[in-house]
């Protein structure tokens, strides 16, 4: 176990003149402010004391001091530490050592930047263009502050994006973005010979659909959550409770622990029917729609007492910050109760059903395998790390809500391929009934919502992860004025997995990619969201027609 | 009458002769060189099949005859091959007129020289009958000119190295012949066949089997029997220019079944023939041959390859059918003996069948290869609109072969395979056969669906073949025509072919198979007419096979059509062309092209063992 | 004649293709949904297609996004004749909360011409049927503007309005 | 085991009987809170614009035509129905109505327009800036709002006066065409 | 008489194909998935719908001929079927192995016109359609010799009819298995519904097809599929002769339903095989049904 001041201590002792301050504001967060040129071996000798990759977030902070934030974040799974490298290069040259060479899974974070901030890695392998649209012109980076929300440079004919050559003797098949497969719109260059996958480009992101300028007009701290819950339609809850974590640390609020506990019910609540509804997908990927069927026939149930309790199906609208919006009354709990034994009696017969049929092992088994170091290495998370053998969950590693009073296994198989992934979700399942019994149960009295006065101090970072069904979604806040974060990072889930689907397709059958790139369950509308909000500071530069013009013939003639 | 038979074979020879002194010396003026090349191999072919019409419906030939110290014999049996030679011959010098100036750099002198006496070394084969001297300059002279023809384009990295294991290969089964008539007690040089099988009465019986055995070596590498088919045939076929392919396909390998069957037919002495023992090796032979020779093909990615492993494929079609008869002909059962005809003339049938589309096949790769420049299918498609005529020729062609009703294919493949699953019902292991052959046609198909797709239907060459395309010149088309209306009319009229092959053996005296050809009741048996072929045999109830199909099938398939037409047109729907539809990103290109080797993969990979695999 | 029936069977077997571009999966789970035990849509004839050649009905969800945006109108040029679109959920129907976001185009109007709308975030299953069962006539429309107008001055505001303005500091100061 | 599992299949399939509702033909009511389509009670709002400046998805537009008359538009194509207008609305003249039934072949259906006369300072044009505790009232209001109601989109900007020019670059609003 | 027997196969083929296919639609809904499930007439609706639509075409011949070949071939096989254990004129004309190569002649024209389209999907369909065609047709072909070797003749009502004739031996039993486990198979439902798999290769062949064309290739799936199971009931289910033909026909009809239920509940209770699995389900089925046609020879 390493506490903060152990790792203090250990980075003062090897970085001494690159490390410019810490800062601690609460016993579980822990933020380093470093000089760029040891981004790389800082971000190394954390990995090496047992941290975990999650996400960089850059920022513009021109206006405060010509320069563009950039922020590693990892976890400390084992220590319930989260630790931050903040570091910061000038706008004229903002270029920084690509972490991406040792931390694989870093690679579309810094792209990210490269697309929307204009940032620049040195040794990046594949400095592509990853979020925004093929004729997007270049040098437009519409995260800076200075490019308005609703800029929309005009569309270019013909810039298409270059994919990756295929290997010898392959053929590309195109999967995507309008393919039953993925049911979201992305796309995968799949190389096959035959019908063996020897490799897949990604080109996706088309879900982007920008927020971030939003709160240029309208959008405060507590219209947030509605947008987050958008970013996805089936884990919304997730990302609002990760966001009014994010401003209930900034703010330094304490929200009332039955708030706290109606979050943990709704998280679970939202885990019961994601995993169902995974558990269908699946079962119509391999072709098996009686699964589908019956599995939604179950999770019905689930959706009609999430629209008595909260007034929707999804995109609940509960969680806000400051608390919870509708409170539980006992006859909701009951039926809740109802509700969730129903299920539990249901599930466990599907489960039964399922389990021990051979011909579904036929196509789970064996496929999409990847051994557990390589699962570390991709940074995976969730069911598809827990299927290899990777022990994590943000709830027991780093809880929040109520679930540190609850009692709940954390499932984990070391089958390390998509049977797994059924595995670990069904038994999830069965925990989250479990959660919800013992919260219904402990729930305390009191207010649901604590006043938020919404007059967050400027510039305060914080960051705060959430379990989602799909994986770990991990939110980074920076405070700002107007009423407005400065900055919000989201990664969602899917954002470390999908990265990792490459590695599962190699030699997999063309077949076995519907449930491969179906087992981890993607969500590419979280992926894609980029969801930034931060307040229009200084005034207001548009470019002129012509300037844009002339950005995107410059972009033309070079794509030739 | 018999004297003028082999007169005008002797002249016909002679005119080859000549064509190949006097074409060499035109060979700088190319188109000309072709032409003369033509006109004198087809008057000597139109000498040859002269003499094969009168020698089958007229009853000439069936003497023995010493020209020059040489046996010849031309009975009804070597004029139905005979035939095919000189008619494939014709075709084959017809294309290559204007195929050949599709290489200006190579000169043709070498070609026009050999080209004639290649075709006089295989009319030898099947008109001299002895085992040893005749046998040996027809050998030697096929061998040897189709050696310099196939190393013809010896500038390409390979080619003169395949070429020699060719000739290294023949001059091995050359031997095996050789030695095995020398192993018959008494044997002189210049023996006939006649004088042969008095001695090998007197053979003992253990040096019998291995004079068969070699024998069925010698000839069965001519064949393309496996396993010594796959050592040089697909080699040879593949880097032989289109036309000289289209006769090695078509009719060289065919001298292999001519010799088997002149063997192990006619080279029959009274005692110490174990039939049933032989008929069971070689129609194992044939099944073994047929099985891994299609999968094989079924892997490859050059056309002109993929027609080679083919070829091995069908000549296994014909060996299983000719060991079947011989299996069947040694049978105790009346019924099974008088069903060793069906099989024997589906052997014949199909021998002529894939003369006729084999060299369609290869002709139409030759004219591919001419307008594209290339034979590789992964690179080829979309010629469909390019190349119509040549599209629709080919894609007779590989119905045809694939077996499909109404294509010549069908006709001797159903003859073959019923014949085997009828007398099944006695000898059991023939059952097994025909349901193999039943099933690698099946794979045939499979082959040449892919083959058809890919080079006409599909999309390509308009990415990796930037040459403008057209059609090929009439010259070329012309030959292929013949061969496809000759592929349809054998599949339309079987009945015709029928009445050939009965009347063929009937005039072929000296076999073990002409007692039951020439018996009486055979008439009753088979209704032969224009409604197709139906096979009654006495001993089985009812009418117990027929191939009506062509005409009456095609009939129901027409009326059939029309009504689907009719269907299609009835909700008054318009018409519009669309690009493909691939998910919306990207647009059909040459990336994402799904290429032939990706096809059938699975199969592929199942069937890994049986060879032929293409290395990447 | 049989043309006819042809046009008679039409809107018996709407087959469904469909197209995100750029939803969040809200819309998609639903239209999922539908599909399932309790909504069935089968009953209606519908099913989902994967291919839009067999499509009759081009269902987009979500915002059209800036890469999106050719990419639908090219799986809509790929539907034959006759075709109908429906724009499932807010975003499809009018763009959603980013409806003038710097990567989106806005509703699915923008890329295609609508035929029906079902707003919702996401619209109900139950919505999706109704608009399903609208466009094959089985129910009748619910929706209509709304045009509300205050033909006086609102007395309970105006009243308030009085009572702050007695109390308010400033007039308080000014009156003093 | 393949087969004791299929029979599990079976029995689970068998247990639950058909379920399907009926509906369109019969109506499947909502959950008592259902956050359906927002209703206004004219009487009631006193155009102070909360809603206005609060949704997300910034679907309610208003127009100031003159000093006294506001129209305020809610675009219902565009609403995700999360009901923070009627949280905001400090007269409580917005509720979320159990309607779901909103599909319709005309955009125009689920729109919601509203005229309102304003209280405004006869001396300097602008409406009254009441209590000033209230976020709401913060947010702007501050002169004219004038938000393209013809086009559907926001001009987020409060003006102190009327601008021509911005109305021009509000009609010329275009999307990229590809 | 004769003629009127082949009228009567057409129309009845014709007339119930898709009602059959309503109703394994639902039975996959009402039995096995819990919900009301499509009208019985179904299947004609679309079909007559798609007969309506636009036509779509790459703008090549074999892409536009391939459907109207494939309905007519199977069209064409179905001629040949003794239903009703009526031969008919067309009988004498045809043998088995006719009927085997006519009906890969549809299946031919649907990869043909498959690969016309071009399409990556339709091209990975194809070539697992084929797949398919090579390993199951033989069981086909076994199930058909079978009853050839028994009766000793090819003609097609005499071993059609004959497989039971001597009643259910040792192998009639083998390849009455095998053949209900191919019928899967040969109608393309789970787990073998590999080469028109929706959810990867978008209904794989037929992507590119629209409109009328697409009508006929449902058609002719639709036929496929009832002869497949007609051929079920006759060959393996023992003649119930009533001596009129009408009723004969009726009581074959109602064995298909049986048939058709017994398809819908297999399809629907299992997940799609992956193409190098069903291959290895298939080299089984081969071997068995080999080892039952061995068996026959002997008499067992």
């Amino acid at each position: 176990m390493l506490t903060i001041e152990e790792i203090k201590k250990q980075l003062k002792d090897k970085y001494q003149n690159s490390i410019k301050n810490f800062d601690s504001p609460y016993s579980t967060r822990l933020f380093v402010d470093i000089d760029k040129s040891k981004v790389r071996d800082i971000s190394n000798e954390i990995i090496r004391m047992g941290g975990r990759y999650l996400v960089s977030v850059g920022y513009d902070n021109i206006a405060r001091d010509k320069t563009l934030g950039l922020i590693h974040n990892f976890s400390m799974d084992r220590d319930d530490i989260f630790v931050s490298v903040r570091t910061a290069a000038p706008v004229d040259n903002p270029e920084f050592d690509s972490i991406t060479p040792d931390i694989p899974n870093a690679g579309w974070s810094e792209r990210e930047y490269i697309d929307l901030l204009g940032m620049k890695f040195k040794g990046h392998p594949k400095p592509k263009k990853l979020i925004l649209a093929d004729d997007w012109p270049a040098g437009v980076y519409p995260l800076r502050k200075d490019v308005p929300w609703n800029l929309m440079p005009p569309a270019a004919e013909d810039v298409a994006y270059e994919l990756d050559e295929a290997p010898e003797g392959c053929t590309t098949i195109p999967v995507g973005p309008f393919h039953p497969t993925l049911h979201e719109p992305a796309h995968f260059a799949v190389f096959v010979d035959g019908e063996t996958i020897k490799g897949c480009d990604y080109r996706g992101f088309m879900v982007h659909r920008g927020i971030e300028k939003l709160c240029q007009t309208q959008l405060t701290y507590n219209e947030i959550p509605f947008v987050a819950e958008r970013i996805c339609g089936i884990c919304g809850s997730v990302h609002a409770a990760t966001y009014a974590q994010c401003v209930e640390f900034a703010a330094g609020l304490k929200i009332s622990r039955r708030a706290e506990y109606i979050r943990t019910i709704m998280l679970e609540i939202e885990r019961i029917h994601s995993h169902l509804l995974w558990l269908g997908i699946a079962g119509h990927l391999i072709g098996f729609d009686t699964v589908f069927m019956q599995s939604w026939r179950v999770r019905e149930a689930i959706m009609w007492y999430s629209e008595k309790l909260t007034g929707n199906r999804k995109t609940y609208g509960m969680i806000v910050a400051g608390g919870v919006r509708r409170d539980i009354t006992p006859e909701l709990a009951d039926e809740l109760r109802s509700v969730i034994n129903t299920i539990d009696k249901e599930l466990m017969v599907i489960y039964k059903a399922v389990a021990g049929d051979t011909s579904i092992h036929r196509r789970t088994k064996g496929v999409g395998c990847i051994t557990t170091e390589e699962a570390k290495l991709w940074s995976l998370v969730g069911p598809t790390a827990r299927a290899r053998n990777v022990d994590i969950d943000s709830r027991r590693d780093h809880p929040y809500a109520a679930y540190d009073e609850m009692q709940f296994d954390v499932p984990v198989v070391d089958s390390c391929d998509v049977w797994g992934t059924v595995v670990v979700r069904i038994l999830e399942t069965f925990e989250a009934i479990k959660i919800i019994r013992q919260a219904l149960d402990k729930m305390p009295a009191g207010p649901i919502m604590t006043e938020f006065d919404e007059n967050v101090t400027p510039m305060r970072h914080a960051i705060s992860a959430v379990e989602a069904p799909r994986g770990e979604a991990v939110h980074y806040l920076i405070s700002g004025e107007e009423n407005r974060p400065e900055r919000w990072r989201v990664r969602a889930p899917t954002y470390p997995n999908l990265q990792g689907v490459p590695a599962m397709l190699l030699n997999d059958q063309f077949a076995d990619l519907p449930i491969i790139i179906g087992s981890i369950d993607p969500c590419f509308s979280c992926t894609d969201r980029v969801v930034k909000v931060d307040v229009r500071s200084g005034a207001m530069s548009h470019l002129s027609s012509g300037d844009l013009e002339k950005i995107s013939r410059a972009k033309k003639t070079a794509g030739r | 009458m018999n004297i003028d038979l082999y007169g005008s074979l002797l002249t016909a020879m002679a005119i080859l002769l000549g064509a190949a002194v006097i074409v060499p010396i035109l060979s700088s003026k190319r188109k000309l060189a072709g032409w003369v090349n033509f006109i004198l191999v087809a008057v000597a072919g139109v000498m040859l099949l002269n003499i094969s019409y009168i020698t089958i419906f007229q009853g000439g030939g069936a003497e023995t005859q010493k020209i020059m110290g040489i046996y010849f014999l031309i009975d009804g049996f070597s004029a139905f091959f005979i035939a095919i030679i000189s008619f494939l011959a014709i075709m084959s010098a017809f294309y290559s007129i204007q195929y050949m100036e599709h290489y200006p750099d190579y000169k043709l002198w070498s070609y026009y020289l050999t080209f004639p006496l290649f075709i006089i070394g295989m009319i030898g084969i099947v008109t001299v009958d002895d085992l040893s001297t005749g046998f040996t300059i027809a050998w030697q002279l096929m061998t040897i000119a189709s050696y310099f023809l196939i190393r013809f384009e010896y500038r390409t990295e390979g080619n003169v190295r395949n070429a020699n294991k060719y000739l290294i290969l023949m001059e091995l089964a050359w031997v095996f012949i050789i030695v095995a008539t020398f192993l018959i007690n008494g044997s002189a040089v210049g023996d006939s066949l006649h004088q042969l099988i008095e001695k090998m009465g007197a053979t003992s019986g253990m040096t019998l089997y291995i004079v068969y055995g070699l024998l069925l070596v010698g000839f069965g590498f001519k064949a393309g029997m496996f396993p010594f088919g796959q050592l040089w045939l697909p080699d040879a076929h593949s880097i032989a220019p289109s036309p000289i392919s289209a006769l090695l396909s078509g009719v060289m390998i065919k001298t292999g079944v001519y010799g088997i069957i002149r063997t192990f037919f006619w080279m029959v002495p009274a005692e110490g023939y174990d039939g049933q023992l032989w008929g069971i090796v070689i129609a194992s032979f044939g099944v073994v041959t047929l099985f891994i020779g299609t999968n094989q093909a079924l892997k490859q990615v050059d056309a002109k390859r993929l027609h080679a492993y083919h070829s091995i494929g069908q000549m296994g079609y014909i060996i299983l059918g000719i060991g079947s008869a011989l299996v069947m002909l040694n049978s105790a059962s009346v019924t099974v003996k008088l069903l060793s005809v069906i099989a024997i003339v589906g052997a014949l049938y199909h021998t002529l069948n894939h003369t006729v589309f084999k060299g369609l096949l290869f002709l139409s790769t030759g004219s591919v290869l001419y307008a594209t420049g290339t034979k590789d299918l992964n690179k080829l498609g979309g010629l469909m609109k390019l190349m119509p005529v040549t599209a629709v020729v080919a894609g007779i062609a590989s119905l045809s072969i694939a077996g499909m009703p109404a294509f010549s294919g069908f006709a001797s493949k159903w003859t073959i395979i019923s014949s085997n699953i009828l007398a099944g019902s006695r000898i059991m292991f023939l059952v097994i056969f025909g349901i193999i052959a039943l099933f690698i046609s099946a794979v045939t198909l499979a082959s040449y669906v892919k083959f058809f797709g890919m080079t006409f239907a599909s999309s390509g060459v308009e990415w990796t073949v930037a040459k403008k395309i057209k059609e090929v010149p009439a010259t070329m088309l012309i030959p292929k025509l013949i061969l496809a209306i000759l592929c349809l009319v054998q599949g339309l009229f079987p009945f015709i072919y029928f009445g050939l092959f009965i009347s063929i053996f009937k005039n072929s005296a000296g076999s073990i198979l002409q007692p039951i050809f020439s018996e009486i009741m055979f008439d009753g048996m088979v209704v032969n007419n224009a409604m197709g072929v139906a096979v009654t045999v006495p001993g089985m109830q009812g009418m117990v096979s027929s191939v009506a199909v062509p005409l009456v099938v095609l009939a129901v398939l027409a009326a059939a059509y029309v009504f689907a037409w009719l269907l299609r047109k009835s909700g008054g729907a318009e018409e519009k062309e669309a690009p493909t539809w691939l998910c919306g990103y990207q647009d059909l290109n040459n990336k994402n092209r799904y290429v032939a080797h990706n096809m059938y993969s699975a199969f592929k990979k199942a069937l890994r063992w049986t060879g032929g695999n293409i290395k990447k | 004649m049989l043309a006819k029936l042809c046009k008679k069977a039409f809107p018996r077997s709407l087959w469904v293709y469909h197209c995100n571009s750029g939803a969040c999966n809200g819309c998609d789970i639903e239209i999922l949904n539908v599909l399932t035990p309790y909504y069935d849509i089968e009953r209606f004839g519908m099913k989902l297609v994967a291919s839009p050649r067999h499509a009759d009905v081009m269902l987009i969800s979500g915002a059209v996004t800036r890469p999106t945006l050719p990419l639908v109108k090219k799986a809509y040029a790929a539907m034959p004749e006759p075709k109908l679109v429906f724009g499932i959920g807010s975003c499809a129907s009018g763009g959603g909360s980013w409806f003038d976001s710097y990567h989106v185009t806005g509703g699915a109007d923008k890329a295609v011409p609508v035929n029906y709308i079902i707003p919702g975030c996401p619209p109900r299953p139950e919505a999706i049927i109704y608009g399903v069962a609208l466009a094959l006539g089985l129910v009748d429309k619910k929706a209509s503007p709304i045009e509300l107008k205050q033909v006086e001055f609102p007395i309970d505001a105006y009243m308030k309005n009085k009572a702050w303005e007695e109390r308010n500091v400033i007039y308080q100061v000014l009156n003093n | 085991m393949w087969l004791t599992s299929k029979i599990k299949q079976v029995l689970m399939v068998l247990k639950p009987g058909v379920v399907t509702l009926k509906y369109p033909f019969e109506p499947h009511p909502v959950a008592k809170d259902f956050r359906g389509q927002p209703s206004w009670d004219h009487h009631k709002c006193v155009g102070c614009g909360g809603c206005a400046a609060h949704c997300p998805a910034r679907t309610i537009m208003i127009r100031d035509v003159c000093q006294d008359l506001r129209i305020m538009l809610y675009d219902g194509s565009r609403c995700t129905y999360c009901g923070r207008c009627a949280d905001v609305c400090p007269e409580n003249a917005i509720t979320m109505t159990e309607q779901y039934e909103l599909a319709t072949n005309d955009k125009n259906d689920i729109t919601v327009n509203m005229e309102l006369f304003m209280l405004t300072c006869q001396r300097c044009g602008r409406c009254y800036n009441m209590e000033t505790t209230n976020m709401i009232d913060k947010m702007g209001l501050k002169g004219y709002r004038y938000d393209s109601l013809e086009a559907r989109a926001v001009i987020p900007r409060a003006t102190e006066h009327l601008d021509i020019k911005m109305l021009e670059e509000t009609e010329h609003y275009k999307r990229p065409q590809k | 008489m004769d003629i009127l027997y082949i009228v009567v196969n057409i129309l009845v083929f014709l007339a119930l194909a898709p009602f059959f296919e309503g109703v394994v639609r639902r039975v996959t809904a009402r039995v096995v998935q819990s919900r009301q499930g499509p009208p019985l007439a179904q299947p004609y609706w679309d079909i007559l719908k798609l007969l309506g639509k636009q036509n779509l075409s790459p703008g090549n011949l074999a892409f536009k001929i391939a459907p109207v070949v494939a309905l007519a071939s199977i069209l064409s096989v179905i001629m040949f079927l003794p239903l009703g254990y009526r031969e008919n004129a067309l009988s004498q004309y045809a043998d088995v192995i006719t009927l085997i190569y006519l009906l890969t002649l549809g299946g031919v024209a649907c990869l043909l016109g498959a690969i016309s389209s071009k399409n990556a999907y339709a091209l990975v369909g194809s070539s697992r359609e084929m797949i398919t065609m090579i390993m199951v047709e033989p069981v086909l072909a076994m199930t058909l010799i079978l009853g050839a070797v028994k009766v000793k003749s090819l003609a097609i009502p005499a071993s059609v009819l004959s497989v039971t004739g001597a009643g259910y031996g040792a192998s009639v039993i083998i390849m009455l298995v095998v053949y209900l486990m191919a019928l899967q198979a040969f109608v393309g439902r789970q787990p073998f519904d590999i080469a028109e798999a929706e959810v990867e290769i978008l209904e794989g062949p037929f992507i590119e097809y629209s409109g009328p064309n697409l009508a006929l290739f449902k058609y002719y799936m639709l036929l496929k599929q009832m002869f497949y199971a007609a051929l079920f009931v006759i060959v393996f289910i023992p003649a119930i002769k009533t001596g009129f033909y009408g009723l004969d026909v009726l009581i074959q009809l109602g064995f298909v339903l049986l048939v058709y239920v017994l398809i819908a509940v297999l399809g629907s209770t299992h997940p799609r095989l992956r193409i190098d699995q069903a291959q290895k389900i298939y080299a089984v089925l081969i071997v068995a049904s080999l080892v039952a046609v061995g068996l026959s020879v002997y008499g067992i």
